[in-house]
């Protein structure tokens, strides 16, 4: 197998006395969507913020294309290529949704101490940004402030910005949470146009999503990868049953 | 971009205020002169702040000891004889943004009332400062024998200097709008709404909030050097934590996060000031009130009293 | 500089620094629970020093002076929080900032038109006038070794309330997630009600404690308001014991520079050097001290954990 | 919820309009002090005393209808001088009199002059005025600030005294104040201590001073920081140990806070409440009986400076374009003053006695300032070399 794209090694993240990342040893290939999924509480979204940089790991190697990026800030992995979507919807509310995705564009599109020109006015943001918001199916709401939007819209929004930073390395956390059946699936067909196209990694609990989604699927309990595999595989799996399932827990009264 | 309401407001504002030499020389009554140069210039310390205050969002309860500084920048050197208004209104800029540089890069480690904290213990520190050097007066201060000189200008001629004062806060407003829809001011406000997603996004926010920092101490310095030559006397009470309270009063009684704003704060304050302290000795238990009426009700300040003024990018 | 007259120096170090406590202790609570920057706080301490003092100077007694000052005190703080700051507590920073700042110069007029622009007459009372032996050699003032046991007193019982009884949980839970403590059934406005007015009647008490050894004029509570600030955030903002350390650390950094910065720079610097720049430093201490701590700990010693 | 803002912006259209309404022939005094904030008191002194004066010449000075406008510096330079400006500029005074602090002094003074007004200053003695910057128009009827610690020099370097701790505020009047006191006092001095300007605790100062064991102690500690100096000082002990000195630190203001803690303090200056004099009596006697409480000295010489136009006016017979009779006039200082006859200096500053005060239990039980001895007789500040006029 050709280097990971992304390679994990020994990563550990302590709050006190919590262990919320116990030594995860992942490899996500060029490409490849990884699904994430474990019960509530598992570490999942505190991985994913030292993924991101947000959160900087207490042990451990984060490699991306090649490069250790274990100790770099959050700005500079964005610039490497690494984006995300937030668990709970992070937005610009008083900005207009065609605004939020061009400041993203504009994060990736040279330095911002322009003092001139207005940013509404750079053909340079606007059109990607535009073509972003047309790509998750917001193109008619571009000028509603971001805050107005519904909440379904919002996650959308979030994408759009995630892939206005033409990304290699997609972190979506839940994306589908939080939605209506038809909005979900309208997202998912979303999400498996990008297959391929980006390497994802998704954090999610809708298991439609994940089954129709992923490449292959990694389990996480209690801070730690208990298992990864094909999706068929990890269906059948024992251990990932009993720990996340709960099928066999006997039930005494 | 600009609605049509807030269009004619702008423009009534800029005939009162250009309009204003010939009326108080009309009335004979040169004292409005001095009252309203007085507030053109605490005007653009109050928009200085805002840039970092109302669209940046950092609180800073310092932001006087930029005035002091710019103030300094004016009285030494005419004490060691440089009068020439260049040297002394550059060097009052780059001396602020020197100082800002280096408060910035303390401050903006902190956030929340650390930050508040932080900045008004730096500005303290220039205000015990400016005391205690006797050389420029310390405590006492010291008289501005001559006004800057500036070639062609006479800051001597109170409408000069007026229209000079007015020419700068014009050009501050032109050049705030500029930057405000800029990239550069887009990060700094963006920055404020939600700084984790511009991080996560790929901007370091830390860079721009200084820059933002560096720039209004820079601009606060050249209202310094203005106050002293409408003063004709420099005092390191220009500093104290009390006037920083002055000009956030300003801008928050203006209306936070527009240009225009902090100067109809400027001016409410202290045309305020001027006429409760006429009627009665206490006059601050009216101002007392009236604050925090203005914090609960008007919310978004004066500024939002007026019509047109729905753009919330003023 | 004999070691006596550091151990003495010390002693007003931690003087001072319970001096300040006092008052920083109500600041923290309130702001730790409520998320509310008081700067009208000084103005309480100001009121609480003048009713103590105005009964003290009728009555003669210095306990009813107390009796009187703290209920009131605790009566006028819930007054204005009811009436000015309940509102204002989803509202950020600034705005409270600016409303207390308008509140200061409320109670400050209102105290100068009630008791005039002169300082009150104050005196200790007569039954602490006298001294004590602290140390071999050592004299201290009776009633500044009472300020210290009073300060001292009130950090233990606030350390009790806060951490050993049920309204003290109710206090740290809701300082730490409001929505969720109001969604439990608690009364969560009248709680804050009580907070601010035990805040209040906290100030009061710094206020009377420092009539008879401070000035008791209009404009008193700023003068110390500054250094209380420099203290809660130099301690950890919304935590009682970071106030009460934060309070001895700058009690003791002021005190100690005040006395010996101008003797150990006149051998460095030489004694003229040091005559000019010995004060100015001297009076920028704590605010170097506040900028090196804020340098490293960017939340103060102790962080109180918020939500 | 309309209400209040309309309110808000009415105030501010209000303000704009007001103005002032023209007088026929009056004479137009215009008076700056502080009147609000923790310093108010002193304006309080001053602003009662213009009042009494105006009382004692029958709401007329000069013999013209006269006009009084207070206005108030907050104890800053920059608000003084826009007060200035206002009272030059929109009601145009004949004379700009008062000023409390050197710094608006400073700052007030130059512009006063050059725009050819009276500046008739009633407290601040700053030296600039009364040396480089003197000026015809000016005209102080206090005292050059050096002067009072001169004669506690003098007083302490006659009785012999040596071994003295001085302390004082860390700004500019603390060090003239101790500059002055130097000129005249050459004994040993233990130790020069600025504090931090409105310092509250003293404790750890009074420890240095129990530990350096002086003779005795020389303090400048005006308003608010001399009521805590001292009472801490008392409260410490030391009062019995080591004789206090002062100036401007125990006087008619802190008195009331201070209350039996002055008793024993020692002070100089050119007047008190007690000076022997007909025009001092009438003045202490009314005062007490308009107000209900002691003058002070911020008093006594704004009453003065009302007595002062009054002669100068009288003596061109009202006609206030008469400057030079006007400036003839005051320089003979020909009026009954509360500190009894003096001269003017070349400088415009007064040549005067200063005694030696003690503050003691007075007859109505009160404490109280006592003359003890005179210091100097017609004593001259040390600056009116420098003054340009002669």
């Amino acid at each position: 197998m050709a280097e990971p794209l992304l390679a994990v090694r020994g990563l550990c993240k302590r709050f006190g006395g919590l262990v919320a990342t116990d030594g995860v040893d992942l490899d996500v290939a060029e490409s490849e969507t990884l699904a994430l999924i474990g019960p509530n509480g598992a570490g999942k979204t505190t991985l994913i913020a030292q993924l991101s940089g947000e959160l900087r790991a207490d042990a451990g190697l984060i490699r991306f294309a090649g490069e250790d990026v274990t100790l770099l800030p959050a700005p500079a992995r964005s610039l490497r290529g690494i984006a995300r979507s937030f668990q709970i919807t992070s937005i610009f509310p008083e900005f207009s949704a065609l605004d939020n995705v061009a400041l993203a564009v504009q994060a990736h599109a040279g330095h911002s101490f322009r003092f001139w020109r207005p940013a509404a006015r750079e053909r340079g943001l606007r059109e990607p940004a535009r073509a972003a918001l047309e790509q998750v199916g917001l193109a008619a709401r571009a000028e509603v402030p971001a805050g107005a939007l519904a909440h379904g819209e919002q996650r959308q929004l979030e994408l759009a910005m995630a892939l206005a930073t033409r990304p290699r390395l997609l972190l979506l956390d839940e994306p589908v949470a939080g939605m209506g059946t038809d909005e979900s699936q309208r997202m998912v067909q979303l999400l498996r146009t990008l297959r391929g196209r980006h390497t994802i990694v998704l954090v999610e609990h809708d298991m439609d999503a994940v089954f129709a989604l992923a490449d292959r699927i990694s389990v996480m309990v209690y801070g730690r990868v208990i298992a990864t595999g094909a999706p068929g595989a990890i269906r059948e799996n024992a251990e990932v049953r009993r720990a996340y399932l709960g099928e066999e827990l006997p039930v005494r009264c | 971009m600009i609605s049509r309401g807030r269009a004619v407001v702008l423009l009534a504002g800029f005939l009162v205020l250009a309009v204003v030499p010939a009326v108080a020389a009309m009335l004979n009554e040169p004292f409005y002169l001095d009252l309203f140069r007085r507030i053109m210039i605490f005007a653009i310390a109050a928009v200085s702040l805002d840039l970092i205050l109302g669209y940046g969002g950092m609180v800073s309860f310092g932001h006087a000891a930029y005035l002091g500084i710019g103030a300094y920048a004016v009285a030494v050197p005419a004490f060691y004889g440089i009068e020439s208004g260049l040297v002394q209104w550059t060097l009052a800029v780059l001396a602020s943004a020197a100082a800002a540089l280096v408060i910035g890069a303390v401050s903006l480690r902190t956030t929340g009332m650390s930050f508040i904290m932080i900045t008004l213990a730096f500005a303290q520190m220039f205000y015990y400062l400016g005391i205690s050097i006797n050389a420029w007066g310390g405590d006492d201060g010291m008289r501005l024998a001559r006004r800057s000189r500036l070639p062609a200008l006479d800051l001597a001629d109170a409408t000069v200097f007026y229209y000079v004062v007015l020419a700068i806060l014009v050009g501050l407003l032109w050049l705030g709008h500029r930057l405000v829809h800029a990239r550069f001011g887009a990060v700094i406000r963006a920055s404020r709404s939600n700084e984790t997603r511009m991080r996560a996004i790929g901007f370091s926010t830390f860079r721009y909030k200084l820059a933002a920092f560096v720039l209004a101490g820079a601009v606060c310095g050249l209202a310094g050097a203005l106050l002293t030559n409408q003063t004709d006397y420099l005092t390191p009470s220009y500093m104290h934590w009390t006037r920083s309270g002055e000009i956030m009063v300003m801008v928050i009684l203006g209306g936070m996060g527009t240009l225009v704003g902090p100067v109809l704060g400027a001016a409410a304050y202290l045309l305020l000031e001027d006429v409760l302290s006429a009627w009665t000795v206490h006059w601050q238990i009216v101002l007392g009130p009236l604050l925090v009426l203005v914090v609960l009700y008007a919310r978004r300040g004066l500024y939002g009293l007026l019509p047109g003024s729905a753009s919330r990018d003023g | 500089m004999t070691a006596l007259l550091v151990a003495e120096q010390c002693l007003n170090g931690l003087q001072l620094g319970v001096m300040l406590f006092l008052m920083a202790a109500g600041l923290t609570l309130v702001f730790g629970i409520m998320n509310l920057v008081n700067l009208a706080h000084g103005s309480l301490y100001m009121v609480g020093a003048y009713l103590a003092t105005a009964v003290f100077n009728w009555s003669g007694s210095f306990l009813l002076g107390v009796l009187f000052a703290l209920p009131a005190t605790l009566a006028i703080g819930m007054l204005v929080e009811v009436i000015a700051l309940r509102r204002l507590y989803e509202r950020d920073h600034l705005d409270q900032v600016l409303a207390t700042f308008g509140l200061i110069l409320f109670f400050n007029e209102a105290v100068a038109i009630v008791w005039g622009r002169t300082a009150l007459f104050t005196r200790v009372p007569s039954a602490l006038t006298g001294h004590i032996m602290v140390l071999p050699g050592v004299s201290y003032p009776a009633y500044r070794a009472v300020i210290i046991l009073v300060g001292l007193a009130v950090a233990l019982v606030l350390y009790v309330l806060v951490s050993r009884t049920r309204l003290g949980m109710l206090i740290r839970a809701g300082a730490s997630n409001r929505t969720m403590v109001a969604a439990l059934g608690v009364n969560i406005r009248l709680l804050y009600t009580l907070v601010f007015g035990f805040g209040a009647a906290l100030a009061a008490l710094g206020g009377l404690m420092a009539g008879p050894i401070y000035n008791v004029q209009p404009g008193m509570g700023e003068e110390i308001l500054i250094q209380v600030l420099v203290v809660i955030v130099i301690g950890g903002i919304g935590s009682i014991r970071g106030a009460l350390v934060g309070a001895v650390v700058v009690g003791m950094v002021d005190t100690l520079g005040r006395a010996f910065l101008k003797p150990l720079l006149s051998t460095t610097l030489g004694p003229v050097a040091a005559q000019s720049a010995g004060p100015a430093l001297a009076s920028m201490l704590i605010y170097l001290l506040m900028a090196a701590v804020l340098f490293f700990r960017p939340r103060g010693l102790f962080p109180a954990v918020r939500s | 919820m309309r209400t209040p803002r309309i309110a808000v912006v009415l105030l501010l259209i209000a303000g704009c309009l007001a103005s002032q309404a023209r007088a026929a022939e009056t004479l137009k005094i215009g008076f700056i002090t502080t009147l609000s904030g923790p310093q108010g008191v002193i304006g309080k002194h001053m602003k009662d005393s213009v009042e009494l004066a105006l009382d004692h010449l029958g709401r007329k000075v000069g013999g013209l209808e006269t006009e009084v406008t207070y206005g108030d510096d907050q104890a800053k330079p920059d608000v003084g001088k826009q007060v200035a400006d206002e009272m030059l500029k929109k009601h145009r005074v004949n004379f700009v009199a008062g000023v409390i602090w050197s710094s608006v002094l400073l700052a007030v003074a130059p512009t006063v002059t050059a725009s050819g007004t009276f500046m008739i200053d009633t407290n601040a003695g700053a030296h600039e005025f009364a040396g480089k910057q003197c000026h015809e128009l000016f005209f102080a009827t206090s005292w050059q600030n050096d002067q009072t610690p001169e004669a506690m020099g003098k007083h302490m370097q006659d009785q012999g005294v040596t071994d003295v701790y001085v302390l004082a505020p860390n700004y500019a009047a603390g060090k003239d104040m101790v500059t002055g006191f130097k000129r005249f006092f050459k004994n040993r001095i233990v130790d020069e201590v600025y504090t931090k300007f409105g310092q509250q605790d003293y404790q750890a100062e009074i420890s240095q001073i129990r530990a350096a064991n002086p003779k005795a102690v020389f303090v400048f500690y005006p308003g608010g920081m001399g009521i805590q100096f001292v009472k801490q000082y008392v409260q410490a002990g030391l009062r019995e140990q080591y004789p206090l000195y002062s100036v401007y630190t125990v006087d008619e203001v802190t008195l009331p806070a201070l209350g039996d803690a002055a008793l024993g303090s020692w002070e100089t200056r050119y007047w008190s409440p007690d000076l022997k004099n007909e025009a001092n009596a009438k003045y202490v006697g009314d005062f007490r009986k308009k107000f209900g409480y002691t003058p002070s000295y911020y008093g006594a010489q704004s009453y003065d400076g009302i007595l002062l136009i009054d002669s100068a006016v009288r003596a061109v017979k009202g006609d206030l374009s008469n400057k030079k009779g006007m400036i003839a006039a005051m320089s003979r200082a020909d009026f009954r003053s509360t500190r009894g006859k003096f001269t003017y200096n070349t400088n415009h500053f007064p040549i005067q006695n200063f005694y030696l005060l003690k503050a003691v239990k007075g007859g109505s039980g009160e404490v109280e300032m006592q003359i003890q001895k005179t210091v100097f007789e017609n004593h001259k500040d040390a600056y009116y070399q420098e003054c340009p006029m002669k």
